[in-house]
């Protein structure tokens, strides 16, 4: 995997709906529009897995999303990141005891940072974004040394 | 009195003297027919290439037979002439260029080809024959002769068409309309010669060239032999047998009936220009071509654009590309009688019109080959059960796609360079017909596009699993014309100013014609 | 429009199908400061006249139809469908809701999808979620269930097909390191 | 060439979905012969889980069934148990009730306005009316503590007051909207382009309507007067005079259009703000909850026994819930069934012999929340014959159903 | 053919590599300029005008995923062909008061074709990735392609006639000539309105040959999650990104080149290389207005068009538009 | 384009945007330099859109003052409370809540109570900044 600090600055978005409340995802748009703009940060929504860098996923993964979410992540170009947004992302929420939800969504893809709230507001989702942000660029330090090595 | 001298005839006495031997040579050997053909065809090639050097260099040549010397055309005591003679002009090597490259390059391309086929020694046989007649129709200096020829490759043309046996109907169907337009257009062009016959007491081109006097019978012949020639090329509203023909016939056939077609049109600008020239309404006979033109291009693509089968669909193409050298040549017969325009972009149209028959010759043909190359190896012809091929067959793949780009006129191929010279002169003329002609050659492009979708892209089929690349002969006879396209694209400086240029001159020049036979009469 | 009130609506109903109507009453609500009141008919019919009940109630006028409610009791599943007429102006609506009881060894129920298409949904949830055959739903194929749901559990059941054995358990909030 | 259609699923993840659901088109060309919905991506089985639950808790699970309506729930549900269990909301909870159903109202349509916009490719717009939704985000998160899923619905009351000094900025608020109503009207239905994609397109008859039993903006678009706030007023609306809303007040016909949706939900806007200043004007002081000690409440509902229904008319539409209660901690019973529920079907009718390109917005016309659809069904296309009835059948059914009820 | 010295060859080889280098780069930042002028008309601070280079350096080290149902070389050629063609459009396109690199006989028909090059490159593209979405957006993009073909044909030929009427013996198909010769200054009052209509037809179809909304069918996002370019990730998508901007650049100085030719520096009596920088960065302002006209303005202003109306747009008003243009310069011509 | 859109838009382009810079207006050029900078104070970060003042952020547990009583537990809507029988205490686990502040308001002794602290981003979910005891 390469890494490069252009890629932190340019992380595109897809977002994966896995059984929400609508309310995160609702949020996740608002992210986008005045007020929060996302786009300041190179943040943009797309609309295929393929062009994706980050995977906002949100909401308890229902069964019949559990397929969906792993291909997606398989289709997802690396370097990838993965955000949760939302309490029922990070943990199901007020979603357990079902007998068609499997659970949080760490439990069928290796998730980067979650950020609790139900839904958070805007500026907790960018700083989820910023806290990917900082596990990249450690990251890239590390990769540094590494290499130096 | 070299050899150099009797080339005219040999180009068509050896493929002819094959046509005879090929039978004879199958009885020994199945593979030697094809082995023969494709020998006595590249003689003619090479052959036809030596003639061109000459002609192009010293001047137009005359042929006559039964002469005490092959170049004395006025026998001792007449003033006309009046023996079988060939009167090779650069127009004439110009189209007897396209003749010999292609029916070389099926006969090589046929040798995997005929595989498929029974009765290959017919096959060849009538593959030679039409070469034949041909190279005749485009060498012969006599209107008679012509008739002949053109029958030579008529009759050749329907047997080859329906080649594909009585067992298919299609294909002998397509024959039989072949036929049909045949023997109407043969009954029309021997009754134009009985016109001028009985005028004129003539049948050589340039003796009748220069004493037609544009009479009301004149006017009649013409009136038979533009339709009809037209119908031979392919042109709307008379195009109605080609799809049928060129679909149904083999590939490598199908290759050259593109070229039989325009020696067709050779000869229909041979009568327009040479028999007639200034003597008739340029302007009128001109829009006339324009119109025509016109109409092709725009039938031909529209139809395209909604056909399945690969081959149906190209034949249209063909169509339509024919409407391009109609527009071409149309828009400089035109301004013939209008020697400042003539010269501003006149010539130019026509240098493209004339570019363009060799070009299509070319690219059609080479897009016919990767069609035949198709079907050889999947058995089909329609668009909607192919799919995935570039899977397999990378280098048919590659061949289609200079193909297409090429009818498309897509820069650096040689569609480009001819559709170039006819853009940038028409529209001086009136800038509607370029316009047009633009807009058609996207068409064209969007057309093959789908084509290329279809046929080559998208995910492999479980039925074309054995499909393989095409066998070696076949790959070399596209990668020569790929070659060719390619070149004539990168360097088309070069052909006009050698090839082109020449052959439009000696169209419009029509002094030069009769005078080189009848030596400053 | 003629508005018949709930008294006569379920006067109809019971002149029409005296013997199967179980129980009906009349509910009448407030609201606001006004204490604007409506009303609320609760019908419970046997199953045989259930269908043609359905039909009665289209004759008064094109009922909206919302959804069915269901309640396993035991024995019987008990289904409420919740109608409402005279909807278009202003505090005129009546709610409607009729119930009948299926007995679990012949949970079959005729259609109404021919007189209210919007009932398609509604009735296949019914099917899919407690096991309810509905006889003449246009499309009888396997729609609701997904392939790897299993065939004898109805999420909706008290009882032993119910879903509470396929709850998934892992998913508690005692998952300390 | 022959007639090849080829079928493109849509979903459950797709751009123009903004929740998972799956559409499948057949395609001929551009132009969709067939429409099969196979929703169910988005079950979470919530009737499951709150049968499982205490009311309290389950007030929370009804807020979640939809982000966007999150008051609708809670506002159905809460009313559905103090129907069962017989309790009286005191008129103050009342009038705050409807304050913030319709403070959602104006977020809903707005949000709404701005997705419909996007799904044309018209961003500027999604961005301008999105910035202009930011305002009513902010004073419902002062009055609530959160900007979604407001958690003020109580049984029996709400959980906040509107105090005197909240009042101002909730005036402010409607000014502003007031204010900026005139641009976006302006700007929804005399854009050339938006008029272009929306006219005539997904029409949705007023038959149809009928019989498919839609409900909300997509019914009133097509010319049928129902709202549940008009027909059946509960709450603070018994109080007010609400009247359902069809296009034919603005442009005086009714086509049942995309373009009609529109206007009803913009129309729907202004009677939102004069809804909330009636309620401003009139608000009776007094309590806001009936019980407030919530350990006295959950013993109350323990003992309670009965049945109840709670219709509310969310942004979307009629949403209805029923409750009963057995004296038991858990509710014997909870259906709940949300307006995208209904105007589900409406989609088949509306998308047959569309292209392509109209399928996001007319998806979106309804404005549908899959999230809160799905609350149950579990629907699949698990083989070959998934679809759901074709225009011809709904056509067939509908001859047949005009029979019976014209005489 | 005159023979061209080695030299020669080695200078415009030079000047190829830098015109495409800098042509890459002033794309990206003009890129950058729209992005962020649509986002401030959106009341958003939008992404730093370098944003397109970093999406490029990112999309480099991203994996390249090819799809099982693509054609490999095709699917990767693709792209390749699209950024290569539009950089060659850029050759033949004069720059201030720059001659283009390569120029010639009916340059102008060269660039036209050119120009339906990055388009074919994406059609291939899409539909050698094997995607219902992607096949469908291929569909739409040669759809608009044969629509957008006529009226900017006409734009170009009314312009080839009007010079050769005027100087029947220049070399009038190029875009050189046209260049050194604007419009306004040859035709008269109804020959004027007819320019006008000219511009207006090509400023219509800019957009669609750019895949901007009104005409981005076959991107579509909302309805083909992207359309023709669903498949491609990584440096295929890289590449596609850098045509798209080169491809701004040259409808912007097609624009300019066509209508706008006028530099000023003898307007203020410059000569030398300092006239040569004062043109250059007058000519950079002329395609930013261009641009800012054309593209940036237009695709926030309005919604998606859908393809038939698309196809319609083109085939009917604004053909209809071009035609009068095209009529009133005729008229104009011979009437005088 | 001369539509309603198209005049707005050009307005808006003199106008200031409306977006709050939250937490700087671009990406810095490290990010982790910024917060180190911030720590020191060199820099600042944008304040986010102000929170009203009963905001349901993160939760606040007074453990002295806990009883032990468990109503919490039995209100809350998603599991987020544990109980600790040992110690009669609870544990909450913030990536299950969902903030509804119910917790709160039945508590009896008042012990829980809801802050303004609501970026809670994490890259662990079980991290003590998400686990209040
Ligand atoms: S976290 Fe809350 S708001 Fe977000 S999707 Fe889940 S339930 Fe809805
Ligand atoms: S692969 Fe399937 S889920 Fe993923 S974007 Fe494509 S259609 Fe949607
Ligand atoms: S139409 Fe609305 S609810 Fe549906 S996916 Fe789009 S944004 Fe979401
Ligand atoms: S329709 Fe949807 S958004 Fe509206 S209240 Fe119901 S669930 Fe919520
Ligand atoms: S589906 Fe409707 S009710 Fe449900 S969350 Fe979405 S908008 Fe709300
Ligand atoms: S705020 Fe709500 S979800 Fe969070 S711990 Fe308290 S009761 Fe549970
Ligand atoms: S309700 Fe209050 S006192 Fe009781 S356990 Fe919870 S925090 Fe402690
Ligand atoms: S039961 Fe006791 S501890 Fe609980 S609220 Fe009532 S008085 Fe307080």
């Amino acid at each position: 995997m390469k890494l490069n600090k252009y890629f932190e600055r340019s992380l595109w978005v897809f977002h994966l709906n896995t059984g929400s409340c609508n309310g995160c995802d609702i949020e996740i748009v608002a992210g986008l529009t005045p007020r929060y703009d996302l786009e300041r940060f190179g943040i943009k929504l797309v609309g295929s897995p393929k062009h994706a860098d980050v995977l906002l996923v949100t909401g308890p993964v229902t069964s019949k999303m559990l397929d969906r979410v792993k291909r997606v992540y398989e289709q997802t170009p690396d370097p990838k990141a993965v955000i949760v947004v939302g309490a029922c992302g990070t943990s199901g929420g007020v979603f357990y005891n079902s007998y068609n939800i499997s659970g949080s969504v760490d439990k069928v893809i290796p998730v980067d940072v979650y950020v609790p709230g139900c839904p958070p507001r805007p500026e907790a989702i960018i700083n989820g974004v910023l806290q990917a942000w900082i596990k990249l660029e450690n990251l890239r330090e590390s990769m540094k040394t590494a290499q130096a090595k | 009195m070299s050899l150099s001298n009797h080339i005219p005839i040999l180009i068509i006495a050896i493929p002819l003297l094959a046509a005879f031997l090929v039978p004879l040579i199958n009885r020994i050997n199945k593979k030697a027919a094809g082995i023969l053909t494709a020998l006595a065809l590249s003689v003619s090639l090479i052959l036809t290439i030596a003639l061109a050097v000459k002609i192009l260099t010293v001047g137009p040549q005359v042929y006559v037979f039964g002469a005490a010397s092959p170049s004395l055309t006025l026998p001792s005591g007449l003033k006309f002439p009046i023996r079988i003679m060939l009167q090779i002009d650069a127009m004439s090597i110009f189209m007897g260029l396209i003749t010999a490259v292609v029916s070389f390059l099926g006969a090589i391309y046929s040798l995997s080809f005929t595989k498929q086929y029974d009765g290959v020694d017919k096959y060849y046989s009538l593959l030679l024959l039409l070469t034949v007649g041909m190279f005749g129709m485009e060498f012969t200096g006599d209107i008679f002769n012509f008739f002949v020829f053109l029958e030579i490759a008529s009759i050749a043309s329907v047997a080859l068409i329906s080649f594909r046996g009585i067992d298919f109907g299609e294909p002998a169907e397509a024959g039989f309309k072949y036929m049909i337009v045949s023997s109407i257009s043969a009954l029309m062009v021997l009754f134009a010669i009985g016109i001028f016959y009985g005028q004129y007491d003539l049948l050589n081109f340039a003796a009748l060239a220069s004493v037609i006097k544009y009479s009301q019978l004149d006017k009649i012949a013409l009136g038979l032999l533009i339709p009809v020639l037209a119908m031979k090329a392919g042109a709307v509203p008379m195009h109605m047998w080609t799809p049928d023909a060129y679909s149904e016939a083999p590939a490598p056939i199908t290759m050259i009936l593109v070229a039989a077609s325009q020696a067709s049109l050779y000869a229909l600008f041979r009568v327009v220009f040479s028999l007639y020239n200034i003597s008739l309404n340029a302007l009128t006979v001109g829009w006339i071509i324009i119109v025509f033109g016109l109409l092709s291009m725009f039938i031909g693509v529209t139809m395209a654009i909604v056909q399945k089968d690969i081959k149906r669909l190209m034949a249209y193409h063909a169509v339509s590309q024919t409407g391009y050298m109609f527009l071409g040549v149309g828009v400089g017969l035109a301004v013939l009688a209008n020697p400042e325009a003539l010269k501003n972009y006149g010539i130019t149209a026509m240098e493209g019109g004339i570019f363009h028959i060799m070009n299509h010759a070319m690219y059609k043909g080479l897009l016919f080959l990767t069609a035949g190359a198709l079907f050889f190896r999947t058995g089909t012809r329609d668009l909607n059960k192919m799919g995935g091929l570039a899977h397999y067959m990378k280098y048919t793949t590659i061949f289609f796609i200079i193909g297409a780009a090429a009818i498309a006129g897509l820069p650096p191929f040689n569609g480009f360079a001819s559709k170039l010279l006819i853009y940038e002169s028409v529209y001086r003329f009136n800038p509607l017909l370029s316009i047009m002609a633009m807009v058609v050659s996207i068409l064209t492009l969007a057309s093959f596009v789908k084509v290329f979708h279809s046929a080559f892209l998208g995910p492999k089929l479980p039925q074309f699993k054995e499909v393989k690349e095409t066998p070696r002969s076949m790959l070399f006879a596209m990668a020569v014309l790929s070659c060719i396209i390619i070149f004539f694209g990168l360097f088309p400086d070069l052909i006009v100013k050698n090839l082109v240029h020449p052959a439009v001159m000696s169209l419009i020049e029509q002094l030069q014609y009769t005078g080189t036979v009848l030596g400053g009469m | 429009m003629e508005y018949m009130t709930p008294e006569k609506i379920v006067e109809l109903f019971k002149e029409k199908f005296n013997g199967s109507i179980i129980n009906s009453k009349i509910e009448i609500k407030t609201a606001g400061l006004k204490k604007n009141n409506y009303s609320l008919i609760w019908i419970e019919i046997e199953v045989k006249d259930f269908k043609e009940a359905v039909n009665l109630l289209c004759t008064i006028q094109f009922p909206h139809f919302s959804i069915i409610s269901d309640n396993d009791i035991g024995e019987e599943i008990k289904l409420t469908y919740h109608f409402s007429l005279y909807y278009g102006e202003k505090s005129q609506e009546i709610s409607l809701n009729l119930a009948t009881s299926l007995p679990k060894n012949n949970l079959k129920i005729l259609s109404i999808t021919d007189l209210i298409p919007g009932a398609q949904i509604s009735e296949r949830e019914i099917k899919e979620m407690l096991g309810v055959t509905i006889e003449g739903l246009p499309d009888l194929s396997n729609i609701f269930l997904p392939k790897d749901f299993p065939k004898d559990v109805y999420p909706l059941r008290k009882d032993e097909t119910g879903a509470v054995k396929m709850v998934n358990k892992e998913e508690e909030v005692k998952k300390v390191e | 060439m022959n007639k090849k259609t080829y079928s493109i699923p849509i979903g459950p993840v797709h751009p123009s979905l903004k929740e998972p659901m799956t559409f499948n088109f057949e395609i001929y060309g551009e132009r969709i012969e067939k429409v099969n919905l196979a929703p169910g991506d988005n079950h979470r089985g919530i009737e499951f889980m709150g049968r499982q639950r205490n009311p309290i808790q389950i007030i929370y699970l009804a807020e979640r069934i939809c982000g966007i309506c999150s008051a609708a729930h809670p506002f159905a549900f809460c009313q559905a148990v103090e129907n069962a269990a017989g309790i009286e909301v005191p008129e103050r909870a009342q009038y705050i009730r409807v304050i913030i159903a319709e403070l959602e109202r104006i977020h809903s349509h707005i949000l709404w306005a701005g997705v419909a916009a996007h799904e044309l490719g018209f961003d500027s717009v999604l961005y301008l009316s999105w910035r202009a939704r930011e305002e009513v985000l902010d004073l419902l998160e002062y009055l609530t503590g959160n900007r979604i899923n407001y958690g003020i619905f109580m049984i029996g009351g709400v959980r906040r007051d509107i105090s005197e000094e909240q009042l101002p900025r909730i005036r402010e608020t409607l000014e502003y909207y007031k204010d900026i109503y005139g641009k976006i009207e302006d700007i929804f239905l005399n854009d050339p382009t938006i008029a272009f994609r929306t006219k005539n397109v997904g029409v949705l008859t007023k038959e149809d309507a009928l019989h498919l039993c839609a409900v909300g903006p997509t019914t009133r678009a097509s010319g049928i007067k129902k709202d549940v706030r008009q027909d059946q007023p509960y709450s603070a609306y018994a109080d007010l005079n609400v009247e359902a809303i069809t296009p034919d007040v603005f442009s005086g016909e009714v086509n049942g259009d995309v373009y009609d949706r529109i206007i009803v939900r913009l129309l729907e806007l202004v009677q939102s703000i004069q809804i909330i200043e009636q309620c401003l004007d009139n608000m009776p002081s007094g309590e806001i909850i009936a019980e407030k000690k919530l350990v006295k409440l959950l013993n109350q509902l323990k003992k309670a026994k009965g049945e109840g229904v709670g219709r509310v008319e969310a942004p979307r539409g009629e949403c209805i819930h029923y409750v009963k209660l057995n004296e038991s901690e858990l509710p014997e019973v909870w259906k709940a069934r949300a307006p995208t529920y209904n105007n589900l079907m409406t989609w088949v009718p509306m998308l047959i012999d569309q292209q392509i390109a109209d399928i996001p917005i007319v998806i979106a016309s309804i404005d549908p929340c899959i999230a809160c659809m799905d609350r149950v069904t579990i629907l699949n296309k698990n083989n070959g014959q998934k679809s759901m009835l074709t225009k011809k059948d709904l056509h067939e059914l509908s001859v047949q159903k005009t029979r019976r009820i014209t005489p | 053919m005159t023979s061209i010295s080695l030299f020669e060859i080695l200078v415009k080889i030079i000047g190829a590599i830098v015109i495409a280098f800098l042509g890459v780069v002033i794309g990206l930042f003009y890129k950058g300029i729209d992005r962020k002028l649509a986002a401030r008309m959106q009341a958003r601070v939008g992404p730093p005008i370098r944003q397109p280079f970093m999406d490029f350096f990112k999309l480099m080290i991203k994996e390249n995923i090819v799809p099982q149902n693509a054609v490999p070389w095709i699917f990767n050629g693709a792209p390749i062909m699209a950024l290569v063609s539009s950089i060659t459009i850029l050759l033949y396109l004069p720059v201030g008061n720059i001659s283009p690199l390569l120029s010639g006989y009916g340059d102008i028909v060269l660039i036209i074709y050119l120009l339906t090059l990055p388009a074919i490159g994406m059609v291939v593209g899409g539909f050698a990735s094997g995607s219902p979405y992607a096949s469908v957006g291929a569909q739409r993009e040669m759809v608009m392609m044969m629509s957008y073909e006529l009226p900017l044909v006409t734009v170009v030929v009314a312009f080839g006639w009007k010079l050769s009427q005027v100087y029947p013996h220049l070399n009038i198909f190029s875009l050189t000539v046209i260049n050194a010769h604007p419009i306004w200054e040859l035709v008269g009052p109804l020959g004027f309105i007819g320019a006008i209509l000219l511009f207006i037809t090509l400023a219509a179809v800019t957009p669609g040959e750019l895949s901007k909304v009104p005409f981005d069918a076959p991107e579509a996002e909302t309805e083909l999650a992207g359309g023709i370019l669903v498949e491609y990730s990584g440096r295929n998508l890289a590449l596609f990104g850098l045509a798209d901007a080169v491809k701004i650049i040259v409808m912007t100085s097609l624009t300019v080149a066509l209508f706008f030719p006028y530099n000023i520096s003898h307007l203020l009596a410059l000569s030398g290389a300092f006239a040569l920088i004062v043109d250059t960065l007058f000519f950079l302002v002329k395609i930013f207005l261009v641009m800012f006209v054309e593209v940036t303005f237009i695709r926030v202003a309005v919604a998606r068009l859908k393809i038939d109306q698309v196809s319609f747009a083109y085939w009917v008003p604004v053909s209809i538009i071009g035609f009068l243009g095209l009529m009133l310069i005729v008229l104009d011509t011979i009437i005088v | 384009m001369a539509t309603p859109m198209g005049f707005e838009l050009l307005k808006q382009l003199f106008k200031k945007p409306a977006t709050n810079v939250f937490p700087v207006t671009y990406y810095p050029d490290s990010i982790l330099k910024l917060l180190e900078k911030v720590e020191k104070g060199e820099a600042k970060i944008h304040p986010p859109v102000e929170i009203p003042k009963n905001f349901r952020g993160k939760i606040v547990y007074d453990r002295d003052k806990c009883i032990g009583c468990k109503l919490c537990i039995k209100v809350c809507p998603s599991e987020a409370i544990e109980f600790i029988p040992d110690k009669k205490k609870i544990k909450i686990y913030l990536d299950h809540c969902i903030f509804c502040s119910q917790c709160n308001d039945i508590c009896p002794v008042k012990c829980l109570n809801m802050s303004e602290e609501f970026l809670l981003a994490d890259t662990d979910r079980l991290s003590s900044k998400l686990i209040v005891e």
